[in-house]
């Protein structure tokens, strides 16, 4: 494997060009948090009862924070209201996008974000959004720390939610899922075609004129 | 009838050994930490808690669950940042684990207090949490029956209160403050400002005192 | 039937005696509107997302109505809510009593008061009410107009809700429903027990000790 | 998005024949006149109305009714004072009607905007309207099964908007409004006031803007 992995600033940015403005969004915990600052004119929801979380502009307040616990702002045109309020707008499908982290994404769209089998698990409000939202888009790594693929042709860790990711936004390339498996549709910067095969474990079609984006930022030192 | 009482102390006086009780909050915000504290201080024992999250650092919850009050934990996140107090007791089997997702966990706690015990939902569907659930067809989608959660109390925390126990909330501290309010037998706010009557602008009120047993003021 | 008709007003004040200061309690339309300026404390709840609803003190307002429809007034401490939690409150056992009229009542607390077979029946809230409310008290006349008495063994009317009626206040006297039917508690002012037993077509029992209850209101002529 | 209409003809410009249209309001309190008179101007039938009541004397749904629009009525009290144009068309069998109790109806479509197709509950158990329901028991009481009431549109009455379509009530006039907007695919609200972005409080918003398509300002 040699590809040269994508600063995940950069893959946050590429997915953030995917959400029109005006999309209500739900950024969950980790690399999602990432494509916060990239969004133009969507309205964040946070499932902690806030629409219009944005990031923290000014002082902290203990009870204004994020899905992440941290502290945040609000955006005018803003709104709290209760738990049972925010998962309603949630199964209801109010939520045009979910950006989300996975341990693996299958090429059947199914998604296991919320345990590796560790003997305390953890779920929060994942399996909601992973079956409420409109669109579920998974950022992450396409290899794990291990060099293992985290595309897979069917999931080994617990699902989260069976046939919901629409999208997915790896260091390597965007992906879709599509009935025959995933399809490339770009690749990250300085990857080629058969980097992105290699770091595959799952059905996988990569067209023969598929384009590299160009990230219009600056990255940061990785 | 709403009490307004002088402590937390007074306020958790009747907890017994074996409650169930309901604890407000996600992280801290909306966490009501007096309360939690007096609660350790009182002694109750066996207590079943259903909160978001059990526990962060030496947060209150934490310190409940460190004195032994608690067996079981009915929760969303059990894995926060720091969990370690949880996360020892279960490892050890002194404490049980009910995982709920969030969704499903609050609106289980809003049907026991709207007289609705149990609805389907779509979520978890195909998942371990789904095992041993009734699953069920609607409109060509697959969900679970759920059951609502009630509680003997309702720990919660409000920004203001007047003395009919109506309730404001501050910012995301809300969260699950107006679902467990109503769904617990006896539900008592910790509130940063108790005020008069006829002070809270009706139109604003977000838990109306009917749900609210005790208030107790405790300023920020 | 000799009895000589109380005016309800009388029997609306009576009910109030029995609604302690502080309880949470719902009005149904027609005769329990009459029980609202008896009431000593109490908070009323008005199903159109109301606590707090009052008698109307000042201008009407077309927003601030009761469930009659009428213009009402907001107590002190008062609060607006939907519809959702407004019945959320009556099903979950919130709310202490609830006063209905009724067409009958059976000696089982079954009650009637919706639907008298008419081409078109509406229901409301009342069913929720019958079922909800912690105590259900029943205020009529004991008779209908053609002179048949509106307590029965078992109700020719559809159903309201069964097993429900803790109390009934009629123009005769105060009922309790028990196991073994109804028994009076108390006879209205110048009734006799011959009088409330003819007017009675279900199991009755009347104590030989049965009072009188006096009313500390003055009577507005019938 | 939320777009502010100029009118509301412009508001209700895609409510096709044969929609399932849900109208905010208990009595006068939050019917959305304009919204209606609208409809009526715009044209479309065999429409189904979910609404409390089903018109009296000549207000706003009356007019609909009157006009022949409205081919089937799901509401909890259609006898309303005067609501002789609802009972003639009834009479008729020009109209249909499925009654349900108030509470079940209010939870039908709460849930309906929550996400739960369905849910139990102890109202009406016995009864006639109980007649073909499922019933099931729960902690010993008997229970039916509800279905979640959705709507194509939903017209409803508030007080403020803001441009993200955040809404404000006053008073009674709430009633079913917050319920209705999450339930439709499409929620158009009239209201008294739209003000600018950053004018409402956060706190004090009833219904987030996220269930509101369109706003129009009416003023009283």
């Amino acid at each position: 494997m040699s590809a040269q992995p994508l600063n995940m600033e950069t893959v946050a940015w590429r997915l953030a060009q995917d959400i029109p403005s005006g999309s209500y969004v739900n950024l969950g915990i980790g690399l999602p948090t990432m494509v916060a600052k990239h969004l133009q004119g969507a309205i964040c929801h946070s499932e902690n009862g806030v629409l219009g979380i944005a990031p923290l502009s000014g002082e902290a307040d203990e009870d204004l924070i994020n899905a992440s616990k941290e502290p945040a702002g609000l955006a005018a045109g803003g709104a709290f209201f209760d738990h049972a309020m925010s998962f309603g707008m949630i199964r209801a499908g109010y939520i045009d996008v979910t950006v989300m982290g996975a341990f693996q994404v299958a090429s059947s769209g199914d998604l296991a974000n919320w345990s590796t089998g560790e003997a305390l698990p953890a779920v929060g409000g994942a399996m909601d959004l992973a079956i409420g939202a409109r669109q579920v888009f998974v950022i992450m790594r396409q290899l794990t720390r291990e060099g293992v693929s985290k595309l897979v042709e069917r999931c080994s860790y617990p699902l989260t939610a069976a046939g919901v990711v629409e999208r997915v936004y790896t260091d390597l390339a965007v992906l879709r899922v599509a009935d025959a498996g995933f399809i490339a549709e770009e690749l990250a910067p300085g990857v080629t075609p058969a980097q992105l095969q290699a770091a595959t474990e799952a059905p996988l079609t990569i067209p023969d004129a598929i384009p590299t984006y160009r990230a219009s930022i600056v990255e940061a030192p990785a | 009838m709403t009490e307004v009482q002088a402590d937390c102390a007074a306020a958790v006086r009747d907890v017994f050994d074996g409650a169930v009780v309901m604890v407000g909050g996600f992280g801290a915000a909306g966490l009501p930490t007096a309360l939690l504290d007096a609660l350790v201080e009182h002694g109750a024992r066996q207590l079943t808690l259903v909160s978001n999250n059990a526990g962060s650092g030496d947060d209150a919850i934490a310190r409940l669950l460190a004195a032994g009050r608690v067996s079981k934990v009915v929760c969303s996140f059990p894995r926060s940042t720091n969990s370690e107090v949880f996360q020892e007791l279960y490892r050890n089997g002194d404490v049980s684990l009910e995982l709920v997702p969030q969704g499903t966990l609050a609106e289980r706690i809003r049907a026991g207090g709207s007289g609705i015990p149990a609805f389907y939902t779509p979520t978890a569907v195909g998942t371990l949490l789904a095992t041993g659930k009734e699953q069920r067809w609607f409109d060509g989608r697959a969900h679970l029956l759920e059951h609502a959660l009630r509680a003997d109390f309702a720990l919660i925390c409000g920004e203001q209160a007047d003395h009919e126990g109506n309730l404001l909330y501050r910012k995301a501290a809300r969260n699950f403050g107006p679902i467990m309010a109503m769904a617990a037998r006896t539900t008592i706010a910790q509130v940063r400002r108790v005020v008069a009557l006829g002070e809270l602008d009706p139109e604003t009120v977000v838990t109306p005192g009917i749900f609210v047993d005790r208030v107790v003021e405790v300023p920020a």
